[in-house]
């Protein structure tokens, strides 16, 4: 059930990068939120090094050498590294574990050396099949939180993952533009599967005296926004990608509700809503991510961020060095000029010009911008009665704001997309046990596999 | 706070350059039934086209209700598609709305259309990320193909025993992870051991022309509306050299 | 001989990103200098692709349409390719030819549908020799300059090169920390040099009607800077490389003697002195060409530049899409940001927070601010009785800049490597035939293959 | 205007984290002419090698001066620059110095010093970034080594005719381009043809150890201080797999 009932901000003008209400410690000398944005460097190993674990290991410690080695060449103070599990890390547990501790020894032995502060950041492969396999009761899930177990054992300060309960759902919805499956599938499932995850997740965290970090909606509102894609595609319309954030919001809120502490996963594109509410801290990517995938909000993204992470980048060579460690320095320097500006006491002017570069590019980056991010905040809490009523409330803020700014101009194609998805939004049942059945006889039949009892219902 | 004096400078809308500029569905039917089965196709509207195809095999046999109203929509819409006027949801309702239809004639007609030629999906092993692949699924069978969906996650071994087994005119696989799809160059390796020469197209986001095309068989499927059009290449005869040569070159 | 006589501005206050005093038109619709910062992006082809002219035509075509795409995905309002030449398109005029006139056909289509504003920088490769042939007569040059032709007819809107006169002067000296052998091989060899070649380019640009745009001391500034490299290298020491640095302005300088009207080429770092006294548009890099190499003045660099560049990136897959559109994507943030800034009258801020990011992390960036960038123009100009006066003038000048601001700290080593150098500069004639005869006995002895034919003396 | 409260939220100067713990050199001679030769090495002096060397001569034979000043020197100054406390300027202008001394103590003892072994350098075909080939020339220089300098934009033809004729214990191949590097396979495929199996080490700034190690007899040089072990491997036996071994794993 929902829990925060008010903002941790007084107004969205409170919001900054690099502070956050409840900055967390952790790691090496490492604090998040606590006046100071640091880098978050995501390496990925070469295809072909999965084949065992010794040749994944050695790929790893390559890579976090050449990461922690570009620090100190330019002088970065701090940097957190995420080990993005590939599957091969999660399906076998030890493997996951040991790649944690190969990084934690790299860490130490440069924060020793050099003062170099640090964390790491475990993220572990969410592989459960919602269409094939009874999710609470499967090989994956339990294979997964073994893994947790092994990464925090091993080394890593933050747990996160990519959860993807009602994934069958929207996977089914986003592409037909069909705003309730897709409200059902990320407000009511997601949200009900991350209660369930992420109960577990905070007491391994527990256990180990580690952080529990965050969720994303990866699956399913980043599948909108990947598809709705740039200005020429024509996969999902952008405005439906925009609702479909606002309702990640309220989803992804769950986690902390469970106990997470932040920072969030870096690609949760709603993360900036979730600190409106929370006060904690969250990693954030957006420009210095295109390695992993283009956005239109490249600077916008940035403007309340306490990490800042390239998402990832497969490991190889460049003219200047490896991949890793180039966007480790890209982001080096895109940190070093908020810090700057922190340091300057001008953050609030940087952070308008990242806001301006990008509010009316695109939709996205529209409902994303501070004060509307703080809108749809204030729609969730003031709409906490159930996970299906806040959701529903976010989009339909979103929505309003999109159609409320003549500055932001859609073509008829993607106006007509987002009426007609208010349209269905406003004739959505008020109470969520009806809206739970309306839509359990839809998509029961429509989706092979969907079960209601996976979601506990 | 100061404001921006101009936006154009920080960015192009190029997404609106020309917009306005649609000009809708071309296809009409003089005749009231079918044009209301047109218009359910055009529209994806999967509410209502039981009851207009129902109307329309009323007054007309099936194989007409099906390749003047169902199949004509569909191409109508395809070509709406292509040329960026719908978005793939509309060409993704609007074929839940034909099959729909035709299942309902089908059942009418006493027999199954006879299927183009069968195509069997995966998404790769340890791999989880198959929207790709349920897209390539309902294109295909948007355009006539018989479509065995082996889901995500599918072990190489049984990836090769399905092809044995169904012999495909087609196989495909998605794998988003550069980690996952070196599984694509087992499959192959396995298939051509055994003699087989099945076209196996390959997609994904990770996955890229260069490495599709190292091994054999390979063919780089880059958007997944290209899958049907690969499978009518498949049916006539082209093997996985011609199509690598056609679509990869 | 020198010309400059003064500075084109009155102070380093008024020297800013995206405008310059003679901002240059060219291309489709592209003004740079104008009021609005542009990315310019810089692709290599893959090994292999050039073994012939077909398939690096093909390469070219390749990578320039990603380039262009991903313009118009994320709505970037104009962009500068530069085509820099790998070895095999300069050998071979014809191929370089080709590839601007693909390149060019490739930017007017994407113009006509969408209005993106382009333009085509050319820069042919210098291969010369100085230390084994007649440098002012030989096969080299004559096809350098003979594909400097075909370019411009085919395609090209702005010529460049990195010549390379004195290089065989600077090579043995930089890796011996010699600072008046590298004044003698940069300030004046390389000037002289570069009075010789611009003006034959200066002729090609007109006789063609295309924009002379600049060189770069990559040769000489940037080698001593890229062997500085990181914090922890040592190579040559950083603040050897600085002197380097404000040695490259004076000799840099002598493209827009000759009629060169910029942007200046990106890899040329002393360009902001050159701003300051020449009022021409320029070229910069910092932290987006980490895929070329590092640098610790990220984004200081950025404070004054006109065109923003990524210096070079291969031509690869990455998870979000190709090298180049990546690369494109990343700059193209990067200008949105300055540009918002200058549309909301906040680039004075903007460009504070460049500086302070990195004026003190390095001497290199210190030096460059645009203050002492300024102050370094100013003893350029303020000495103009010779290449050599001037050049030396300026490495005097930045040497007490470093020496007196005590903000700026540096290790022992450095410092001595400094003040060594600084006796030494004291200690010179004040004439440059006396330096000039006093280097010659020196490095004739010392160099194999030197002669002081190639720069007619 | 604002000014920066704290620098060190913004960059950490780690070039400045254990400076000042300087040990300088560790070596002297009892001798004061032997003393002065030390000197004169460890600090590259150029200027005043030749008068202290003929001074130490006064008293000493060549080989005394060459053993317990020159290169006793030359060892102290690459110990310096292995633990980072010189600079490589200072190993150079060092070796510099020392390798006038020697040919000083040469003359006088009437025949040079054997060299360990000959090995040919160049910069490959088409490339002029040739500072990474110069600084090898000078460390294998001042490591006793016969340097055979091809040059910059060399030839395949050349550098495999130089290789058929000097035999030398080891070839190195500098390239600055992913375009230019290829020509450093195609030696290697004329080499194998012809019988040679000298070790070719090959590094500069584009290179990577994945590209060297793609085909025979390449070895991969990240850094030119590398070049005089390797060049010692070579000459005490090692074929191009065990260096491939020890330097690339
Ligand atoms: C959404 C997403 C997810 C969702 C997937 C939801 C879903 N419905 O499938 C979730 C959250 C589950 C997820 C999980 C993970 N993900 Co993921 N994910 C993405 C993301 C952002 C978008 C993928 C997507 O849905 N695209 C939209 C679909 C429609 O595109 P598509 O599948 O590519 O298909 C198109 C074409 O490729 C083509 N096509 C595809 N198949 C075929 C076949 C044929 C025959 C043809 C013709 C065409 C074709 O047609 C389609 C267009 O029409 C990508 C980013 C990226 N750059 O790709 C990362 C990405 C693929 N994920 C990545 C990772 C690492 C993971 C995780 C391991 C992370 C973790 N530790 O939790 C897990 C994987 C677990 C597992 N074992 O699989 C990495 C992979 C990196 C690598 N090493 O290769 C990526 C690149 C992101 C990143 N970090 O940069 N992910
Ligand atoms: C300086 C420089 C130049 C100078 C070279 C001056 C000189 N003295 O050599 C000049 C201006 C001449 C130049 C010209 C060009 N350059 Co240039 N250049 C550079 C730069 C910035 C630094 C190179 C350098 O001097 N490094 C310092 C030396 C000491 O390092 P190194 O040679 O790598 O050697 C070290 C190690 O590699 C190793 N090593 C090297 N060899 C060996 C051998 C052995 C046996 C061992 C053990 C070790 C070893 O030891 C050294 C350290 O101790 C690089 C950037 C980069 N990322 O590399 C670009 C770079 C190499 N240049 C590049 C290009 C494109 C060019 C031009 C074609 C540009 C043009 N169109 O004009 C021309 C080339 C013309 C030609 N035909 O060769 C590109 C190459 C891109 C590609 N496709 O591969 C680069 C990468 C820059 C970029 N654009 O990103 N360049």
């Amino acid at each position: 059930m929902p829990k925060y009932d008010k903002m941790a901000y007084a107004s969205a003008g409170e919001m900054i990068f690099g502070t956050a209400k409840n900055p967390v410690k952790y790691g090496r000398d490492f604090t998040v939120g606590g006046g100071q944005v640091f880098p978050e460097l995501v390496p990925h190993p070469r295809p072909g090094t999965e084949a065992t674990k010794k040749t994944l290991v050695k790929e790893y410690e390559k890579m976090v050498t050449d990461v922690l080695d570009r620090c100190v060449a330019i002088g970065i103070p701090g940097i957190q590294i995420e080990l993005e599990h590939v599957y091969q890390m999660t399906k076998n547990p030890d493997w996951g574990g040991e790649i944690a501790s190969a990084t934690k020894h790299l860490q130490e032995e440069y924060h020793r050396k050099y003062g170099l502060k640090s964390g790491i950041r475990a993220t572990i492969a969410d592989y459960r099949k919602p269409d094939e396999e009874d999710i609470r009761n499967s090989v994956a899930i339990e294979t997964s939180l073994k893994t947790f177990e092994t990464s925090a054992a091993g080394g890593a300060d933050v747990l996160s993952i990519e959860s993807v309960g009602g994934k069958e759902i929207s996977d089914y919805t986003i592409v037909r533009q069909d705003i309730r499956g897709t409200l059902f599938g990320i407000g009511v499932l997601g949200s009900r599967d991350m209660e369930y995850m992420w109960k577990k997740i905070v007491d391994i965290a527990n256990k180990y005296g580690v952080t529990p970090g965050g969720d994303t909606n990866c699956a399913q509102a980043n599948v909108a926004m990947f598809m709705a894609g740039g200005y020429q595609d024509r996969s999902v319309p952008h405005t439906f990608a925009a609702l479909t954030r606002a309702i990640a919001a309220a989803r992804s809120l769950v986690a902390y509700e469970q106990g997470a502490k932040g920072p969030s996963k870096d690609c949760g594109y709603e993360d900036v809503i979730i600190k409106s509410i929370t006060g904690n801290p969250i990693a954030m990517e957006g420009k210095t991510c295109a390695c992993a995938h283009s956005d239109l909000l490249g600077n916008l993204v940035a403007a309340c961020c306490d990490l800042w992470s390239n998402e990832a980048v497969e490991y190889h060579d460049m003219f200047g060095g490896t991949t890793v460690a180039v966007f480790a320095e890209i982001l080096g320097y895109d940190v070093a000029l908020m810090n700057t500006a922190i340091q300057m006491g001008h953050e609030k002017v940087l952070q308008e010009l990242m806001v301006q570069s990008d509010k009316y590019r695109d939709t996205h980056g529209f409902i994303l911008c501070p004060e509307n991010a703080y809108e749809i905040g204030k729609a969730i809490v003031g709409n906490n009665t159930s996970y299906y009523a806040r959701a529903k409330a976010a989009a339909i803020k979103a929505g309003q704001l999109m159609l409320g700014d003549s500055k932001l101009q859609m073509s008829a194609f993607e106006k007509e997309s987002l009426e007609s998805a208010m349209r269905t939004l406003d004739s959505l049942p008020e109470k969520e046990e009806d809206f739970i059945s309306e839509c359990a006889d839809i998509y029961k039949k429509l989706i092979p596999g969907f079960t209601l009892a996976n979601y506990g219902l | 706070m100061a404001t921006v004096a101009n936006y154009a400078n920080i960015f192009t809308r190029y997404d609106l350059i020309g917009a306005g500029a649609a000009k809708g569905a071309m296809v009409s039917s003089k005749d009231t039934a079918l044009q209301k089965v047109l218009e359910c196709v055009l529209e994806g509207d999967s509410d209502n086209i039981a009851a207009v195809v129902n109307e329309a095999l009323a007054t007309k046999d099936p194989m007409t209700v099906i390749n003047d109203g169902l199949i004509r929509g569909m191409n109508e819409v395809s070509r709406l598609w292509d040329e960026g006027e719908y978005y793939l949801p509309q060409a993704i309702v609007a074929s839940d709305a034909m099959l729909q239809g035709l299942d309902i004639c089908e059942k009418k007609l006493g027999q199954s259309l006879e299927k183009k030629g069968t195509v069997i999906t995966h998404t790769a092993e340890g791999d989880i990320h198959d929207l790709g692949q349920k897209i390539v699924n309902a294109l295909l069978r948007a355009n006539g193909y018989n479509v065995i969906d082996l889901g995500k996650d599918v072990p190489v071994d049984d990836v090769v025993a399905a092809v044995k087994k169904n012999k495909p005119v087609m196989v495909t696989g998605t794998a988003l992870m550069t980690t996952t799809m070196t599984a694509f160059e087992r499959i192959s390796n396995r298939l051509l051991k055994d003699g087989f020469e099945t076209p196996f197209v390959c997609g994904g986001g990770a996955v890229s022309l260069e490495y599709v095309t190292g091994y054999k068989l390979g063919v780089y499927g880059k958007d997944a509306s290209q899958a049907p059009g690969m499978a009518n290449d498949a049916v006539n005869g082209l093997g996985w050299t011609d199509m690598r040569e056609k679509w990869n070159s």
